[in-house]
């Protein structure tokens, strides 16, 4: 049954308005944010918070260093690359502890490991994506045709050779939907396994506000807690913003989330912690690949609150 | 020599809209005709039944779209419009100030959106008006080629005349070189609202949108990861309806100035 | 084209201008309004008519074309060179009605330049230089696409209208018998290159009226024109071709 | 009338090229100096110091990817003149094909390539060929438009003249329509180059070689996902500088035509 | 515009047409070339020319204004015609250069034109009617824009063509007595609207040279067209008026 969405608990007037910027359009990946928004975990920590959904290319580094958004949401690499290329952002909490990022396989090709799929077949990759440097380094690529992701899966399924990259959420069940059978490697597998839809904002306001900073967190982790615990209100919220996605699909891709978002031990703290360890290793792995120039100063790049 | 305007003019119309209905139908028909007969598969090309139907199911949603890229498509054609035809004609005023600027103009229709699109919303901000200046950057170039090769045609006897009077240079350019190159303006919109479309589609890509209304061309993205191809061809066609309905608009106008302009004496 | 052609116009005069097909009368005209300068050689006004034709005193150009603005209606278009002058689109209109009822086009207001005739337009185009009452007035074949009657009719016009304005006149026709009828003084030019070879008084009465056209003094003036331009017209190396 | 073509015309054409060297240092020292005087972050706005460095230090990625981009352009802009020219004349011959085909036509423009790219892809495979179909498609409706509005412009009593004398259809087409139409079919060429050069780079951007000699669209989508700002500024240059070789030699073809056509009668 | 107007014309006849401005002459002329169908009335050609003009009788065209193509020489503007009836270039150029000479134009093959006097431009438009050999040729006013002499030049080898070629020739003219110099029948039309108030045969001898015009028998009747023109031609109510 059709639930309607329910009505956004409205903060109060002393409530600051802020903003944040996701990468793409509405999904599961961002449930959390509209949960905390719809429960009242926004407003009770005094934030009205406005939620700017994305697309593809949405400059979100670029909004949130220069303050055009007070928050943004993207991948723990691009914290690293936009520091080293001077636009000052900070890591605050990270939904995905475990890279929600894979490469997609027709299951028919028995392929057995993430490093098979790169000696056959056409594989659609978005080139400049860290992970791709990694993983061409790391695997050395023959017999694969790369050819741009184009964020979609028809020539996926038009074609049984076709591997492509994804995030588990969406492409993988897209494809199951129209029948096919993919087989997902996570990247996260490699090695090379950066926070994913890590929220960010920029050190000035970090500096100047840093309560406000510290209330989104917080808010944010009630909101996704929330939303780990009940997905379908805000799923049916999703749906209206994002007609495309159906309520069977945004559960199943609720559903495929969850491990990756909780998968971390709970006694290293709440949802969307982050470990210097792990953005260390991250950090040290983008300068082998000569993405940036210098070693990165790590403490630099996230607050854990 | 004007006949009555009764059945005749009437039976007239209703001939002028024969054409694109028969071809419409003509189509329609092959292309469900088509899909049905190799059957191709439906997440490559839906048949037109499929598309009619998501597109009823999904009116509210797609009219709600619709609306939203309408009007950033409207305020980025609006402002091509008169910063395209005030450009043309500068440029028009001294081939030096052509030479010297119209690289720029050629800039603005080659960059890849994507590449301005941080400058675009950090100044713009996003929504609505990052995804109008979006528009206005593809659509801008054809307005103002036409202009200027519009204005560039003047007839010399007639401009003669002109010089001869002493006419101003507001009685020149609204007397004699803008009805002259009205033709060609018009082409140059024509093609301009088509592109205006695609202009706000493709800023809606990287704009984004501000809560609540998704354009057409956050629908075509979406819909196009999830492969509902049926819903991705309903909001193209939508926004084809949207180019069109521009385009009808400005001939519209354009016929009615043509008609007042004359054929050449 | 022409070779240094050494032009004195005095004000008030009307100068009519004939040469064979070609010599360059147009292009005189042209230079004498200012709309182009000679590469070689000078054109020189005096008395009255100083070089800067084109602002004080008023000068108006009957081209060999009409050149009207084909989306303009024969009012409008007769109303322009007076908008041109800042004046009010309705004033004009209305003062354009009395140069258009003179060249007998009073009932074809609101057509379109495309639904006239040939010698419509040219009577157009006629009205259109006598609305701003010029001081200076060039008519480059304004008559040739009229009936003789018609002609006949506009010539005692334009005689009366000079006679009543005292306005410079030059006037291109190949009309040996209208360059008598009308002028003062002829020009005849030879044929390309054109010179000028003979410039010529009429010395006829001031007040001419249909009349004039079988007086003796009439008939020897058209013949004198003749023999001038048959003596400098003629193409004798084409002649002998063909 | 015609001078010696000596020193003054050589100057001449110096001084034809002195405005665009002129108004290009002028944008060159104003954007170096506005970056350096507000500090804009180099991820915004990089100095062009920093842009023309860049472009020195990948010079030969730079001007490989150039290479790719071009033929794409290059064969769509191809495609477009010749399909676009003659669906422009098919469409002039009849009212009822103009008013049944034309939205068609204009539904190219509207439509986004990424919504086409499976299809392209499917059709074309990946790479030069499904590129120079993308080029094709975003710069073939200028010219249509441009071509019919061209071949409707020709004088009426000239047409009398080729029926009065009984013309061919080929006749009338080559001796009458297209040497009026020329003006306008060239500024839509004009038009045309640049969308050519924009289409092959969004094309690249979904259905171009990642690996290899990979094209401009693809260092722009992997320098901007980067945050490479002085790569991304270099590869947009380089486009527009494809697209400028393109317009100037449209714009070459275009003068000795219109020369050869001459003026009015 | 035209009153239902009967028409005959003999094959190889000389018709020359004559009447005020803006009485239907042209529009006539486009009748009988089938460029137009009358709206109401019939246009009924009889005897060796049959309705179907636009093919097998070769048909020629000199318009009212020269309406050449502005991107083709001279001399490729004369060869049009030849070339749209499969002619090679080569040959159509070649065969263009006699009817030039004819018109006094052998020295400006070369030239666009805009650069030509208007003059020339007509005759490079007679030139080219003539470069078909057209057995039916209809002429708007195409000595308008002539000098005196050329005109009569040009009247002269015009007559003498017809008599060579015996082609059926519709002349339209403002000069009454070129009418009666090239014609053997003249059609006097009213002003508008348009109806042939006389038409008449003028018996003159069928050679004709210069020596014809100072005869009585030629002022005899130029002076009735005169009077024909005269009774019908004026525009009373606007003589009146002004
Ligand atoms: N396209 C048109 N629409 C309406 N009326 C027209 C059109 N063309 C011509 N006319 C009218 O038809 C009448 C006859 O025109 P036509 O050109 O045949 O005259 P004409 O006898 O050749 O005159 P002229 O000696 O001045 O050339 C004129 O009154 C003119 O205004
Ligand atoms: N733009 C031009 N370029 C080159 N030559 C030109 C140009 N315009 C006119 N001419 C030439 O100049 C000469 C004079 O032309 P013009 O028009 O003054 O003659 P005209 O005396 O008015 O002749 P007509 O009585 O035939 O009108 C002609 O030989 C013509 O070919
Ligand atoms: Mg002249
Ligand atoms: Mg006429």
């Amino acid at each position: 049954g059709k639930k309607s969405p329910p009505e956004p608990i409205e903060a109060g007037a002393r409530a600051r308005p802020v903003t944040l910027a996701l990468d793409w359009v509405p999904e599961p990946e961002f449930g959390g944010f509209y949960a905390g928004r719809a429960d009242g975990a926004y407003a009770r920590h005094d934030l009205r918070l406005e939620i700017q959904g994305g697309g593809a290319g949405v400059p979100v580094l670029q909004m949130v260093a220069t303050g055009r958004a007070d928050f943004g949401t993207v991948g723990a690499d691009e914290v690293i690359i936009a520091q080293a290329r001077g636009a000052d952002v900070v890591a605050l909490y990270a939904v995905f502890q475990t890279s929600p990022q894979g490469i997609m396989v027709h299951a028919a090709r028995k392929l057995q490991k993430l490093e098979d799929v790169f000696h056959s077949g056409t594989l659609a990759l978005e080139t400049g994506l860290a992970y791709a440097a990694f993983l061409k380094k790391k695997y050395s690529w023959d017999g694969v045709k790369i050819v741009p992701y184009d964020g979609g899966v028809a020539r996926f399924l038009s074609d049984a050779s076709f591997g492509q990259q994804c995030y588990v959420s969406s492409e993988p069940i897209a494809a199951r939907k129209k029948g096919a059978q993919p087989a997902v490697f996570l990247i996260a597998d490699s090695g090379f396994n950066p926070y994913g839809t890590v929220a960010i904002t920029r050190r000035a306001l970090l500096e100047q506000n840093p309560a406000l900073v510290e209330s989104f967190v917080l808010a944010t982790r009630e909101g996704w807690q929330d939303y780990l615990e009940h997905p379908s209100p805000t799923n049916a919220l999703l749906h209206t913003l994002n007609p495309s996605l159906d309520e069977a699909t945004l559960s199943a891709a609720a559903d495929a989330q969850r491990p990756l978002i909780s998968s971390e031990d709970p006694t290293r703290g709440g949802l969307g912690r982050m470990q210097k360890a792990r953005w260390q290793v991250l950090a040290d792995q983008l300068f082998d690949l000569k993405l940036i120039d210098r070693r990165a100063v790590v403490d630099d790049l996230f607050v854990a609150l | 020599m004007k006949e009555p305007a009764s059945w005749r003019t009437l039976w007239q119309h209703a001939l002028a809209a024969l054409p694109p209905v028969v071809t419409f139908s003509i189509v329609i028909a092959v292309w469900e005709g088509a899909v049905r007969a190799f059957s191709v598969p439906a997440f490559l090309v839906p048949p037109p039944s499929a598309v009619l139907l998501v597109a009823w199911r999904e009116r509210v949603a797609l009219g709600g779209s619709l609306i939203t890229t309408a009007r950033g498509a409207c305020f980025g054609f609006l402002l091509s419009v008169t910063v395209g035809a005030f450009v043309g004609f500068v440029f028009s005023l001294s081939r030096w100030l052509e030479r010297g600027l119209y690289p720029y103009a050629l800039f603005l229709q080659t960059v890849p959106i994507v590449a301005v699109a941080p400058l675009l919303v950090l100044w713009f901000g996003a929504g609505l008006r990052a995804v109008s200046v979006s528009a206005f950057i593809v659509s801008v170039f054809p307005v103002i080629a036409n202009t200027l090769a519009g204005l560039r045609s003047v007839d010399p006897r007639l401009s003669d005349l002109f010089r001869l009077y002493g006419a101003s240079l507001p009685d020149s350019v609204l007397k004699l070189r803008l009805p002259s190159a009205i033709p060609s303006v018009m082409t140059g919109l024509k093609v301009a609202s088509g592109l205006s479309v695609i202009g706000a589609i493709v800023g809606e890509f990287v704009a984004g949108f501000s809560e609540g209304n998704a354009g057409l061309g956050i629908t075509v993205l979406s819909a196009y990861r999830q492969l509902r191809t049926d819903l991705l061809f309903a909001a193209v066609l939508s926004a084809s309806l949207l180019g069109l309905s521009l385009f009808a608009l400005v001939s519209a106008v354009s016929a009615v100035l043509l008609g007042r302009l004359r054929a050449r004496g | 084209m022409l070779q240094n052609i050494d032009l004195e116009l005095e004000a008030g005069s009307f100068v009519a201008l004939v040469g064979p097909s070609g010599c360059g009368k147009s292009t005189l005209l042209r230079f004498i309004s200012g709309l182009e300068a000679p590469s070689t050689g000078t054109i020189s006004l005096a008395r009255g008519v100083n070089s800067q034709l084109m602002t004080p005193p008023r000068l108006a150009f009957v081209f060999q074309d009409a050149q009207l603005l084909p989306w303009r209606t024969v009012l409008d278009n007769v109303a322009l060179p007076l908008e041109l002058q800042t004046m009010s689109r309705k004033e004009a209109r209305e003062r354009a009605k009395h140069p258009l009822s003179e060249v007998e086009l009073g009932d074809v207001h609101d057509r379109f330049p495309d639904q006239l005739s040939g010698g419509m337009r040219m009577r157009v185009s006629i009205a259109r230089a006598l609305v701003t009452e010029p001081e200076i007035l060039l008519l480059d074949e304004p008559f040739a696409a009229l009936d003789e009657l018609t002609r006949q009719r506009l010539d005692e016009r334009l005689h009366r209208l000079w006679l009543a304005r005292k306005m410079t006149v030059v006037f291109v026709t190949h009309a040996l018998a209208e360059a008598v009828f009308l002028a003062e003084r002829v020009l005849v030019m030879s044929k390309r290159p054109g010179r000028i070879v003979l410039d010529h008084e009429l010395g006829l009465p001031e007040r001419r009226g249909m009349e004039l056209r079988t007086q003796p003094a009439f008939v020897r003036q058209t013949a004198l024109l003749y023999a001038a331009l048959a003596e400098h017209g003629a193409l004798d190396d084409q002649e002998q071709k063909t």
